[in-house]
């Protein structure tokens, strides 16, 4: 153990303090804010990563972090355990490209006096979904999400303008509520037990005192993360919001804020209120048709879209609704799907949103309309869009076939064949607003007056994290075997 | 018998090298270039080759790539049935890349390098030890050979990649589904290892396993063009560069009915289908496509859509060789894959060449084009002979083989398909030979000169002269090792031990 | 029913909350519903600090000799001390949305704000948005 | 009619709360499982654990120090948001404060408030500084120190108070409660013993404890002085006039 036994603090810590430093450093220096900032969170990524060394698939795998040395349940623990520090590598890695990304597109967007701010809700908001997944504390959570919350308000509004600012009140009437519900809902669950840590919590309810009180907390809870998460007949701040914001955040929000909330629902059926337990067993039957008709609903939405980040934000609902409705099936096989799809998400929305921003920053074509012919002028832009939409439709051999394979098996394990169709009609569906676009690049002629001179790649701080996103879109289907195997294991621990 | 050997991966890589060249010098040389891309397919053919002494020994080469869990890997399996596809497809390819070098006139690059991926692609199909891995390397080829439909990016071929890309995606859609509940009905075991199967009525109910099959053939049966999901077809011939629909129906189709054999064979086993008589509907629905195809082809002017029923048909012949459940008619099957790849090759190459020389794609405006090109018309006669089942050919080979089968099963009435269709199929391929050599425009009594010798380069004439002598060499000489009796004739020993 | 006599703060509680909800959805005035948005996070200090209560407790502070067993439970309190700052920090970011909405609407109307919204015709207004 | 179904819906709600309401524990029942489980050590331990007689301040500062480490980054996190949204002045033009109070104070106000400021930032200064051991801490103690400066801010014009408190101070001081939670934790790491646990290394046993309250202190100062700040500089973004280039939307 060593040194690693400190590093789940550090990866959160770090990105935070960096964070805070932003304003006096930007008083003479601004310019260095956002190597700074990178210098952060990659710090954070490779301790990350040199966690895997140590935290094992294992029932004694995990690392718990007892915060100022005091024991659970009296103090606040982190505790990292495979699935959690799955989701932290994702969070790192991602967040870390989309900060390089930024450099050019909010160095344009932004003038000086405001960049600090950007860098550090930046660096606020991937130590906050780093806290928020660490966390071992339902109280804890909270105060992440909240930090969480804050600084994707203000990320969206973060350009000023007229449709962006509405655009995150929209997000904010409906997030500062499910704030609130889910505030209640810890209350409720500490009338009802008396502790705020999740492993003893768990070990609480089993024994089911104050069952209703327990089961509002839950519904709340559910009603909470499902605003924060996107999830279907809560989603309507989403496409607005993802599509507003400037382009590294689109791909923040949708490729990890929305994730994260659907990671917190699995980590409160599973680590709190415990897979066994009546409340949550009828709680994810529902969840399950709402996030069946999320995913479907998202799907012909995105058909319909002409904007060509809303198309991509209606089918961030769609995938949240694959991720949910894996939890909900709560099967090993299912739960490896969606922990897994987490991972792809991530990869290929991320991926999307940033070749959107690179057509918007080159060129400010922002209608599908408008891509046609554009592989003759950023053909790398649009080579690396098709590799991530083979993934968010399912082709082998990408990440998003494996995860798909998961939650298909999933649910014909569980015998729900419905599932298994509305996955499978889920990804027809990504196929016709995927492969649209895949055609207009490609194989269409640009109409006239598009695409006729002006610039043509984008910068080379662009280019790479989307290639490097897309890429790993393929390497993690190819090469699904050097984690899927442990995800399955740390699947079959939590439940 | 089983032996570790980095062979298959190798024999997949090799057309990549025309990927390489392509990524070094886009530019420059086009011929050179179309050159090397040449050669890879041709080493690949080589490479395939090396391996035919074990796969005519019924040993066994296997080589596990990575895997994902108990009972998922993406492992390569050379086993007889995989050699033999194998081997048909790096022919064909080779054949058809040279035969491009003069055909392809624009974005040459684009067209090499899907050309070398998707063969590339099938071999891995055909060397796929399970089903998992089947279906990766089919799903890349699916995606591979879009650009292949749409290269000309005319109205039509847009369209027709549209459909193909619709029907595909719904296939696989289908077929991902088929696998995994294979997957959780057949014991955790996607492996093709057996040549009983794997399924049993022990795992899952009988509503299980028809669900199993019959998704499977619903998925399988976009490729193989089974009807009603045989849409794309007669779309996507017409519309592809002539050596792409040459593989197209040469292989890709065949892609989907190795798919079906697989399934046949390896995962359910010819007994669990004989009990579950799921065998009766798959023979009716390939008896219907084949009469039916044949009836559509005799309505179509267009010469390759009139191919590309005929392909329709054609496939449906080893779909019903495998639904005979018979020893003959397993042997027909899998010897008509071959042989329907040698024929229709031929006549997709030759109507390219009368594209090329003539601008004609339709059958009426053909008059007297047996002068023009004589050597060509030849071997689309032969070919076209063949077809109709004419011995000495592989045609007639084939039939007679299903013939028999038809009546080892007992159930003569596929016989009397087989007639009709071989009647139908001189309906529709006589009035191509005649409207070539005994119709011309002009005087009833002057006949025009045959043109020997300046028809058209040799890069595209030796690959029909070569496909059109082994059309006949095939049928004559049927027990040489290395044709196909002797591949298919060590699979049904293995399937019928007794 | 009893109960619920008993738990008259928490029934309150509920009742604030409902009373915040309403402001926050039905209400068309920006600044009503960020007050709303205040109202149910006070509705959740008030159910959290009386759930922490005890009969007869004092205040959990040593010295002068008070009595441990007899004190109220520490934990909402510091629980509703971070929930404040919370609510502070939403309502300043909160605050700061309205006044760029002000200026660039002049309205502080929802109805008037969506009708806006309707006439900029999303994609078209989207696509100026931003480049 | 979308305000009968919100009506209906929120009605619905209030009334499945009030039965939840009616199904949880007594209030004030010493045998709740708030009142049972956990608290005992800390009622009981953290006079002796933490050097607080507030055993609130030991829970905020101590038990659950990274809450409290959370909760200041929230704040700052606010400061943070607010000045994206909103820009802040650039460096040196605080001349973008004009007056803004549309009636000038009176000299009565005006003097009242010179008068009483000094007492008000000394209270703020005691409620910091005796948080440990009676009602008090660093975010009341910032909050009354903030509100001095408001006061000071209305009646002399954000001009003055944006000279009296000059940026750079601002810049400095705002992020000062996460940054000495961190320094303040990190001390403890580089000792040997978890974050945030308030020791420095290599320190003899018998100066750990009086470490211990300085370090409590300096986080407690920490919170007020930054909380403060960013509330001062919160106030100044949202007051601020539109620069002639920036903001026009």
């Amino acid at each position: 153990m060593g040194a690693y036994r400190h590093f789940p603090i550090l990866i959160i810590a770090v990105p935070l303090v960096t964070a805070v430093l932003m304003p006096a450093l930007s008083y003479r220096r601004e310019r260095l804010c956002m190597p700074v900032a990178a210098a952060a969170l990659s710090l954070s990524t490779m301790l990350t990563f040199l966690l895997y060394r140590v935290v094992r698939p294992a029932a004694d795998g995990y690392l718990s972090y007892h915060l100022g040395g005091w024991d659970p349940p009296w103090g606040i623990e982190i505790k990292v355990d495979f699935a959690g520090l799955f989701m932290l590598s994702v969070i790192c890695s991602i967040s870390l490209l989309c900060l390089l990304y930024s450099r050019d597109y909010i160095g344009r967007e932004l003038e000086g006096g405001r960049a600090f701010a950007y860098y550090s809700l930046f660096l606020l908001l991937s130590a906050s979904m780093l806290g928020f997944t660490a966390t071992g504390d339902i109280f804890n959570m909270f105060v992440f999400m909240e930090i969480l919350a804050l600084s994707s308000y203000a990320l969206v509004a973060v350009t000023g303008r007229r449709n962006a600012v509405r655009a995150a009140f929209k997000y904010l009437l409906m997030g500062a509520p499910s704030s609130i519900m889910v505030l209640l809902a810890i209350a409720l669950l500490y009338s009802a037990t008396g502790s705020l840590n999740m492993a003893q919590l768990k070990e609480l309810l089993a024994e089911g005192a104050y069952s209703r009180v327990v089961f509002a907390s839950l519904v709340l809870m559910v009603m909470g993360f499902g605003v924060k998460a996107a999830l279907f007949p809560l989603h309507s701040w989403l496409p607005d919001a993802h599509s507003i914001a400037p382009s590294p955040i689109s791909a923040m929000l949708s490729g990890l804020v929305v994730e994260v909330a659907a990671f917190a629902l699995l980590r409160l059926f599973l680590s709190v209120y415990g897979s066994g337990s009546g409340a949550v067993s009828g709680t994810s039957e529902a969840l399950g048709v709402i996030a069946a008709a999320g995913v479907l609903f998202g799907g012909f939405m995105a058909i319909f879209q002409k904007d060509f980040k809303m198309m991509i934000a209606y089918s961030t609902i769609s995938h949240i609704g694959y991720i949910v409705l894996g939890i909900s099936i709560m099967n090993e096989q299912a739960l490896t799907g969606a922990l897994y799809h987490l991972l792809d998400h991530g990869l290929a929305k991320g991926c999307f949103f940033l070749c959107a921003g690179a057509f918007i920053y080159q060129r400010g074509y922002r209608r599908i309309d408008e891509l046609k012919g554009a592989a003759r002028r950023m053909p790398m832009t649009c080579t690396a869009f098709a590799l991530a939409a083979l993934s968010v439709i399912g082709i082998p051999p990408t990440a998003g076939f494996i995860s798909k394979w998961y939650l298909i098996w999933g649910s014909v394990a569980g015998g729900k064949y419905l599932y298994a169709a509305v996955y499978l009609i889920g990804s027809i569906l990504a196929a016709a607003y995927c492969l649209r676009v895949v055609y207009y690049m490609f194989f269409v002629a640009p109409p006239p007056g598009v695409w006729e001179g002006g610039p043509g790649e984008a910068p080379p701080l662009m280019v790479v994290p989307v290639w490097v996103l897309s890429l790993a879109t393929l390497v993690m289907g190819a090469a699904s075997f050097v984690v899927i195997n442990r995800l399955q294991e740390a699947a079959r621990l939590l439940l | 018998m089983e032996k570790n050997s980095v062979m298959p991966l190798v024999a997949m890589l090799l057309p990549w090298i025309s990927l390489a060249v392509i990524a070094a010098i886009p530019k420059r040389g086009r011929d050179l270039r179309a050159w090397i891309c040449a050669g890879g397919s041709a080493a690949a053919f080589i490479a395939v080759l090396t391996m035919a002494r074990d796969a005519l020994d019924g040993k066994v080469l296997t080589m596990n790539i990575a895997s994902v869990v108990e009972g998922i890997e993406i492992s390569l399996r050379v086993d007889t049935l995989g050699y033999y596809f194998a081997l048909v497809i790096t022919f064909i390819w080779l054949l058809a890349t040279v035969y491009s070098v003069r055909y392809i006139d624009h974005k040459e690059n684009r067209f090499f390098a899907f050309f070398a991926l998707c063969e590339s692609f099938l071999m891995g199909c055909a060397f796929s030890a399970n089903m998992f891995t089947y279906f990766i390397f089919y799903e890349m080829m699916t995606f591979g050979s879009y650009p292949l439909i749409v290269h000309e990016e005319t109205v039509i071929a847009r369209r027709a990649a549209y459909k193909y890309l619709v029907y595909a995606i719904c296939a696989g859609t289908v077929l991902f589904f088929a696998i995994v509940a294979h997957y959780f009905w057949g014991g955790n075991d996607l492996s093709f290892g057996q040549w009983g199967g794997v399924m049993s009525l022990e795992n899952a109910s009988r509503a299980a396993l028809m669900v199993v099959f019959f998704t499977y053939l619903a998925g399988f049966g976009v490729k193989a063009a089974i009807m009603p999901l045989h849409g794309w077809v007669p779309d996507a011939h017409p519309a592809a560069p002539s050596p792409a629909s040459a593989v197209l129906s040469g292989v890709i189709l065949k892609a989907g009915a190795f798919g079906i054999m697989r399934v046949v064979f390896n995962v359910f086993g010819i007994d669990l289908l004989r009990e579950l008589k799921v065998y009766i509907p798959f023979a009716v629905l390939a008896s219907i496509t084949i009469v039916l195809a044949s009836v559509f082809a005799l309505t179509q002017d267009n010469l390759k859509r009139r191919l590309a029923y005929s392909s329709i048909g054609q496939v449906s012949y080893i779909l019903l060789g495998l639904a005979l459940l018979a020893q003959d008619g397993e042997l027909g099957g899998i010897m008509h894959l071959a042989h329907h790849a040698l024929m229709k090759g031929c006549l997709f190459l030759c109507a390219g060449i009368i594209l090329v020389k003539t601008g004609k794609k339709n059958i009426s405006e053909m008059k007297g084009i047996g002068y023009q090109l004589p050597l060509t018309m030849i071997c689309f006669s032969v070919c076209a002979l063949a077809m109709m089942g004419t011995p000495p050919s592989v045609g007639f080979i084939s039939k007679w083989l299903l013939g028999s089968g038809a009546l080892q099963s007992g159930n003569p009435v596929y016989l009397i398909v087989l007639l009709v269709s071989a009647l139908l199929n001189a309906a529709y391929f006589l009035p191509i030979i005649y409207t070539a050599f005994f119709q011309w425009e002009g005087e009833e009594t002057e006949h025009p000169k045959l043109q020997w010798g300046r028809e058209i380069d040799l890069e595209m004439l030796v690959p029909v002269v070569l496909l059109a002598a082994l059309v006949v060499i095939v049928g004559i000489w049927v027990k040489v090792p290395g044709f196909p009796y002797s591949f298919a004739d060590v699979v049904v020993k293995l399937l019928f031990p007794h | 029913m009893d109960r619920l006599l008993d738990n008259y703060h928490y029934a309150a509680a509920a009742i604030l909350f409902c009373i915040g909800l309403y402001s926050v959805i039905v209400r068309p005035n920006i600044i009503k519903k960020i007050i709303g948005l205040n109202i149910m996070e006070t509705s959740v200090f008030l159910l959290l600090v009386s759930m922490g209560w005890k009969d007869g407790g004092i205040a959990p502070i040593h010295g002068g000799g008070a009595e441990a067993a007899a004190m109220v439970n520490p934990i909402p309190q510091a629980l509703i001390l971070t929930g404040i700052v919370v609510a502070v920090s939403t309502t300043a970011v909160a605050l700061s949305l309205v006044i760029l909405l002000y200026r660039q609407y002049g309205t502080l109307d929802v109805d008037r704000l969506m009708k806006e919204e309707e006439s900029e015709s999303a994609p078209a207004g989207a696509g100026s948005g931003e480049g | 009619m979308k305000k009968v179904i919100s009506l209906c819906f929120i009605g619905a709600l209030g009334v499945l709360l009030l039965m939840v309401m009616a199904s949880m524990p007594r209030m004030g029942d010493p045998q709740s499982p708030t009142n049972t489980r956990v608290i005992d050590r800390y009622l009981e331990g953290a006079e002796e654990e933490t050097g607080t007689e507030n055993v609130i301040t030991g829970v905020i500062l101590n038990y659950r120090g990274y809450d409290t480490m959370g909760e200041v980054t929230v704040i700052f996190t606010g400061l943070a948001a607010v000045l994206a949204v909103l820009g802040r002045e650039r460096r040196g033009r605080i001349h973008a404060y004009p007056d803004r109070s549309p009636i000038r104070p009176s000299i009565i106000v005006r003097s009242a408030v010179s008068f009483l400021l000094p007492f008000i930032v000394l209270f703020s200064l005691y409620t910091v500084l005796h948080g440990e051991i009676s009602p008090g801490g660093g975010f009341q103690g910032g909050a009354v120190l903030a509100a001095g400066m408001f006061v000071f801010a209305a009646a002399f014009g954000l001009w003055r108070a944006g000279r009296t408190v000059p940026p750079w101070l601002r810049y400095a001081v705002e992020g000062a409660a996460p940054v000495t939670f961190f320094l303040v934790g990190a001390a403890g790491l580089v000792g040997g013993a978890e974050f945030l646990t308030y020791m420095l290394p290599k320190a003899s046993a018998g100066l750990q404890p009086s470490l211990r309250t300085w370090m409590t202190l300096l986080v407690e100062g920490g919170i007020g002085a930054g909380g403060a700040m960013i509330f001062l500089s919160i106030l100044m973004a949202m007051a601020r006039e539109e620069d002639a280039g920036g903001q026009a939307a």
